[in-house]
C-alpha cells in the first residue's frame, strides 16, 4: 500500500482511465497547466486533444463533453470550481438528467462531472458553495463525493466506468488528505456506503471534510459516547439501508451535510429516514448544515460552516 | 456551384414530402390528435430539406425545431412514423412515448431534442470535436432558428468551432420571426451572418425560398467541412406564413400580421417556385410530379396508420422508474 | 367582490403595480405580444419601455432585470416557462441570491422572478419542472407560489413591493381557475401560510395546483377523515408555526410537492417537522411528491405527477 | 483627439497610485494578509487608470478582477481603504468583512463582484438601460478581461446594447492570457475587437501600455455614449508581467513563460514609459514626480493602517442571518 494525497489519488484515477480507454478524455479550463494538482503533467503523456482546454465558455466547454459522450466517447468534465457548473446549468443539469430517459432510454451519457468545491478557503459563496445537493434534486444523474485517497480513487474510476452522468465534486479542503491506497486496479462502486467506524450509541452520516471532522469527534468522544460514522459516498443511489441497519443498533441519528438546510441532502435523508425508519428512532434526526444563508468568506466562514464543535453539540443533544 | 438534374430531383421529392408532411401535423393538431404543441413550417420548409437531402448517414443534425424537425429528418432518410407515435403518445414512439415532442435517432445521429431554444449549440461543439479527432469526413449541420442566435450558447459554440476548425454548418433559418418578435428589433444588422464576422468564419446568404438555391449555398459548406477546412455560417431567409405555434395569434410585435403581408409572403411559396423551375428546366414532368405527390401522400397515410394503430404509451411508475438510469 | 381567473389576477396585480409605481417594469419575450394572457394589452397602456421585450438570450434579459434593480427599479422578469429560468441560472440563483448579503447588505436587489411551471400540458420535463423547490435550495431570495386567484393578485402585489428578490412561478394547471377578489387595493404578505379548510384528523400542506386537488380529496373524504389543508404560499420564508399549531390538533402530517422526492420542498419540511414537531406526530409525516425521473410527457404525465389518487391514499396511509 | 495638460496630470498621477497600489496588494498577498487571492496587475495597470479617471460619480463602472479592481475604482475616485479592510476580514470594509475580496460602492455605482468570470455583462444591459430611461447621459464603464469575451454573456449584452444604443462601453483589456491559456488559441482572430463587426459596433484598438494612448481612444467612446449614440467596443492591448494569481505558476500552456518573454514586456512598463512623455512634455518635472510617489505612499500607508486597526469581523451567526434578507 502507498500513501497519497486525495488530488494524487483523482490524478491515478484519471491516469490509468486514461490509459485503459482511448475514449475517455479531459475537457475544462487550464487543465492543461494545472489550476489544482490533480492534472499536472497529464499533457505531456496525453497530449492535448485529451487533455482539452477551451475558452472560458462553460456552456461551449460542457457541450464539447456532452456531443461527444453522445457520440461514444467518455469525458471527465472539470469546471474548476463547483459554482461555475451554474453558469451552464440548463445543459449540465436539465438537459443531461433528461437526456436518457426522456429519449426513451436507448443511448446512456457517459459524462464525468468534477469541480474543486467547499469551505475552508474563505473564498465565500461562488467559490466555496456546493453542489451535490443542487444536482441530487435532478433526476437522471448520479452525484457522489469521496472523502478518503481510497474512495477518490477508487470513485472516480468507477464514475468514469458509469454508462451514466455522474457528478462527482472533491472538497478543497481535503485535497492533501493523505491516505493508503493499493497498487492494484480497483473501483469503490457508486451507491454503496461505508461505514468509517464502528459504534452502538449513536449514528453520525457525513461525508467528504465533514466525515474527517465527524471521525475527530467520534474520537474525541470515545468512552463518553459510541459514535458509529457512516459516509454515504454516493447520494444518487444512495445506500439508505446501510444507515437504517446502523440505526437499529443506535436509535439516534446526525446528518452532517456541508450544503444549505433548506432543500439540501440532509433534509431529504431525514424525511426519508422518517418515512422509513420512523419507528426505530429514539430521537429526532438532527441535522448540521450550512445555515441559509450565503457562504460569507473572510472570517466567519470557519464557524458558520459545519465544524467539530456543531457535530459534537449535535450528537450531545440527539444523545440526552 | 450548379445543380445536377439528379440533385434537382431529390430536392424537388423532398420538398413535396416535406409540404404533405407539414399540412399533416397542422391538420393533427387541429383535430386534436398531437400532444402538445406544433410550429407549423408552412413557407419554411426549403431551407431544410436543402440542408439535409444530400446529409450522408453518419453526418449529425440537430434539426430546427420548426416543423419540429421532421423536414430535417426525412430528407436526411429517417423514417417519420416512429416520431409522429411519439407525437401522439404512442408506445412504439421513438422516446417510448415518455417525451411529447422531443425526437431521438441516435442511429442516424439525430440526438435529442430540449425545449430550451440554442440547446443545439452546445452540443453541436461536442459532435463536431468528435467527427473531427475521427477524421473521416463527417460533419455537422446543426439547423436553427435566427431567435436562437441570440443566445450566448451561439457565440460560444462559433468561437469554439472556428478555434478548432471543427466541420460544423451553422445553418440559420432566419424567418425574420420569433414568436412575436421581428428580427429587425432583435437583431442589430440586417443579416444574423454578421455574427460570423466576430471569428472570420466564411458565411454565405440564400434565398430560403428556392431550395436550390440553398442548396447551392449549403452544399460547399458541407464540402468544406469535409475537407477539414472548419465551419461555415449559412443563413437562409425564409419566411413563416402561419402563427407561431398553433393557438398563439399571429403577431408582429404585439399587432396581426395584415393579410398584405400574407399575400406578400404566399407569392414566395416554395413549392410552387420549385415546381415552376422543374418543369422548365424538364427535370420532372407535371405527370411525374402527380406522382410523387401520390407516393408521398400514401407514404404520410402510412405514417399516420403506424401511429394511429399503435398503443398508447402508460407504462407503470414502477417501469419508468427503472429506466432513468442506464444499466 | 368580481370573480376573475388566476391569471387575470396576476395581470391586475401588474396594470395596479405599473400603475402605481414608475419604477416598476416588465421584461421577457414577447410580453407585449402576451404568449400567456397576464401580459395581454399591457403595452397599450405602459409602452415598450415598460413591458420590454428582448431576445432569446436569457442572461442579457435577465441582466436587464438585475441591473436596473441595482438602479433602483423594480422589475419583473417573467421567463415564460420557469425551465428556462436555468439558463441564466448563475445570475438567477446564485449572484441574485447573494447579492445583498455577501455585499454587507448595504443595497437591496428588487426583483420579481416569475414564469408558468408545472405538469398537466403534457408537455414533458422542460417545459412541465416546478422551480421552487431548486430557488428555495439557494439563500437569499424568497420563493412563493399561489394557489388561488386571490392570493395571485395579492402576493405579486406584494412581490413586487419587496425589497427582496421574490422568486413565484404560477401553475398552468390553474392558469384558468375561477375565484373571487375584492375592488379594495390589498396585498398578501409573503412568509403567511393560510389554512383553506379546517379538519381534526390531519393536516395535508399543499400547494397551487397540489392545493386544488387536496381541497377535492378533503371534501371527498369529509364524513369519513376530517382533513385540514394549509397552504403555504410562501416556502421562503415558510410559516412553519402554522403547521406546527394545526399538528397539535390532527398529530398527523402529509405534504404535497410537485417536485421531486429528492431535495424537494416537502424534503425540507419533513426535516423541520422532524426536528420542530417529533412529540406532536402520531405518524410518521408522508410526502407526495414527483417521483425522481425527468417529468415524462405524454400519457405519463397525469399518473406519475401527484394528483388526487395518490394524495387520498397516502392520507388514508398516515390515518391508518 | 488630444489630451490637456490636466488630463495627462491626472492620468499620470492615477498611474502612479495604481502602480503603488498593486505593489502593496502583492506585498500584502505575499505576508499573508489578504484574504483568499490576489490577481497581480503589474504591467497592465494602464488600461484601468485611462478608462476610469474621467468618469464622473454617477456612471456606472464594473471594474476588471485583475488588480481586483482597485487601480479602476481609485481612478474612479473611491477610497480604497474599505476595500482593503475586506479583503483582510475586517469589520470596516465595504462588505462588513464577508465577502474576501468582493467590492460594493453603490454611491459610486460600482455595485459588486462575482466570482464567475463575465458575470459583468448581464448587469451591465440593466445599468444601460436605466442610463438611457434617465437620459442624464450618464455611462456605463464595462472592464473585463479578453478571457471574458468566450463567456456567451458579452454576446448577449452586446448584441442588446447595440439594439436598444445603450451607453456601454466595452473595454476589453486583453493582456493575451487567461490563466494559462493564450488568446491566440482561445480567439480566432488577433483582436477580441473583431466581436463588434457582429453587431456594426464601433470599435477602437489601442496601446494599452501607454495611458495616455488609451484615454485618447476612451474618451470619445464615453463621449459617444453621453450623447446617446450607442455602445463601443474599446479594446486595450495589454500585458501581464506577473503569474495569474499569487500561488500559481506562470505558463503559457503548460510551459513556463521564458525570462525573454518576460523582459521584452518589461520593455513596455507602463508607469516608465509615461514618465519619459510627461517629462519630455513638461507635464510634471522629476521633483513633481517624486511628489506623486511620495503621495501615493502616504495615502496607501493610511489605507493599510485603516484596514489593519480595524477589527476582524466576527459576527455571531444570528446577526449574519437576520442580514439575508433586506427588512
Ligand atoms: C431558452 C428559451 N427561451 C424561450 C423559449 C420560447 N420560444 C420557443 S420558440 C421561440 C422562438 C424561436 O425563434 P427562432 O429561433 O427564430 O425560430 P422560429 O420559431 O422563428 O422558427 C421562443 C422564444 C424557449 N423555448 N427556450
Ligand atoms: C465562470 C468562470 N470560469 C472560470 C473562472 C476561472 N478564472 C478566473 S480568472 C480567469 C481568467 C480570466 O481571463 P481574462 O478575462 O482574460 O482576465 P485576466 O485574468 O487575463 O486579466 C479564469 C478562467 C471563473 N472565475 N469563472
Ligand atoms: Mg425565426
Ligand atoms: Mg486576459
Amino acid at each position: 500500500m502507498r500513501t497519497i494525497t486525495l488530488i494524487d489519488a483523482i490524478k491515478e484515477a484519471y491516469q490509468e482511465e486514461l490509459r485503459r480507454d482511448d475514449s475517455v478524455f479531459l475537457v475544462g479550463q487550464d487543465l492543461r497547466g494545472a489550476i489544482f494538482p490533480h492534472t499536472k503533467g497529464l499533457v505531456e503523456e496525453f497530449g492535448t486533444e485529451r487533455i482539452l482546454d477551451t475558452p472560458i465558455a462553460e456552456s461551449g466547454m460542457y457541450g464539447a463533453a456532452f456531443g461527444a459522450a453522445q457520440e461514444g466517447m467518455r469525458p471527465v468534465v472539470d469546471f474548476m470550481f463547483g459554482g461555475f457548473s451554474y453558469v451552464t446549468f440548463s445543459e449540465c443539469s436539465v438537459t443531461t438528467g433528461q437526456y436518457y430517459f426522456l429519449h426513451g432510454s436507448q443511448q446512456s451519457l457517459p459524462i464525468v462531472i468534477t469541480a474543486g468545491v467547499g469551505t475552508g478557503q474563505r473564498l465565500a459563496n461562488d467559490h466555496a458553495m456546493s453542489i451535490h445537493g443542487t444536482f441530487a434534486h435532478h433526476p437522471g444523474i448520479k452525484v457522489a463525493m469521496p472523502s478518503t485517497p481510497y474512495d477518490a480513487k477508487g470513485m472516480f474510476k468507477a464514475a468514469i466506468r458509469d454508462d451514466n452522468p455522474v457528478v462527482i465534486p472533491w472538497h478543497m479542503g481535503i485535497m492533501m488528505l493523505k491516505g493508503e491506497i493499493p497498487d492494484e486496479d480497483y473501483v469503490v462502486p457508486l451507491g454503496v456506503a461505508d461505514v468509517k467506524r464502528e459504534g452502538d450509541d449513536v449514528t453520525v452520516l457525513a461525508n467528504s471534510m465533514q466525515l474527517q471532522h465527524a471521525l475527530k469527534v467520534a474520537e474525541k468522544l470515545e468512552g463518553e459516547i459510541s459514535v458509529e460514522v457512516i459516509d454515504p459516498r454516493s447520494f444518487v443511489p444512495f445506500d439508505i439501508d446501510t444507515v437504517l441497519q446502523s440505526l437499529e443498533k443506535t436509535n439516534r441519528l446526525v446528518v452532517v451535510d456541508e450544503d444549505w438546510e433548506s432543500g439540501g441532502f440532509a433534509a431529504t435523508v431525514s424525511a426519508r429516514i422518517m418515512e422509513q425508519g420512523f419507528d426505530l428512532l429514539d430521537a429526532p434526526v438532527t441535522r448540521v448544515t450550512l445555515p441559509n444563508m450565503p457562504v460569507p468568506g473572510g472570517y466567519m466562514e470557519e464557524y458558520v460552516a459545519p465544524n467539530p464543535e456543531k457535530i459534537e453539540a449535535a450528537i450531545r443533544a440527539v444523545c440526552a | 456551384m450548379s445543380l445536377s438534374k439528379e440533385q434537382k430531383a431529390a430536392l424537388y421529392r423532398n420538398l413535396v414530402r416535406a409540404d404533405q408532411y407539414n399540412r399533416m401535423m397542422y391538420r393533427r393538431m387541429m383535430q386534436g390528435k398531437l400532444i402538445g404543441f406544433y410550429h407549423p413550417a408552412e413557407g419554411a420548409i426549403a431551407p431544410g430539406v436543402a440542408a439535409c437531402t444530400f446529409l450522408n448517414q453518419d453526418d449529425n443534425l440537430s434539426p430546427h425545431h420548426r416543423g419540429h424537425g421532421i423536414i430535417h429528418m426525412m430528407s436526411k432518410g429517417i423514417d417519420i412514423k416512429y416520431y409522429l407515435a411519439e407525437h401522439t403518445g404512442k408506445d412504439t414512439g421513438c422516446c417510448q412515448g415518455r417525451s411529447a415532442f422531443h425526437f431521438s435517432f441516435p442511429e442516424h445521429k439525430v440526438y435529442m431534442m430540449s425545449g430550451f431554444i440554442g440547446y443545439n449549440f452546445a452540443p453541436a461543439v461536442g459532435w463536431g470535436l468528435a467527427a473531427k479527432r475521427r477524421g473521416q469526413g463527417q460533419v455537422v449541420m446543426n439547423c436553427s432558428g435566427d431567435g436562437s442566435y441570440g443566445q450566448g450558447r451561439a457565440h460560444e459554440a462559433m468561437l469554439m468551432a472556428q478555434n478548432w476548425k471543427l466541420p460544423i454548418i451553422f445553418f440559420c433559418e432566419n424567418n425574420g420571426m420569433s414568436i412575436f418578435s421581428t428580427a429587425g428589433e432583435m437583431h442589430p444588422t440586417p443579416d444574423i451572418a454578421s455574427m460570423a464576422l466576430a471569428y472570420d468564419m466564411p458565411s454565405v446568404i440564400c434565398d430560403g425560398q428556392d431550395v436550390f438555391d440553398v442548396a447551392e449555398a449549403v452544399l460547399p459548406a458541407i464540402e468544406r467541412a469535409r475537407r477539414g477546412e472548419g465551419p461555415t455560417f449559412v443563413e437562409a431567409k425564409t419566411l413563416r406564413f402561419n402563427e407561431h405555434d398553433i393557438g398563439t395569434p399571429d403577431l408582429a410585435g404585439w399587432e396581426e400580421r395584415g393579410e398584405q403581408e400574407h399575400q406578400e409572403m404566399r407569392k414566395r411559396e416554395p413549392v410552387a417556385l420549385a415546381t415552376e423551375r422543374v418543369l422548365a428546366e424538364g427535370v420532372f414532368t407535371q405527370e411525374q410530379i402527380d406522382g410523387l405527390n401520390e407516393e408521398a401522400e400514401k407514404e404520410i397515410a402510412a405514417v399516420e396508420e403506424f401511429a394511429d394503430n399503435s398503443d398508447i404509451a402508460r407504462p407503470p411508475e414502477s417501469e419508468l422508474l427503472a429506466d432513468v438510469f442506464a444499466p
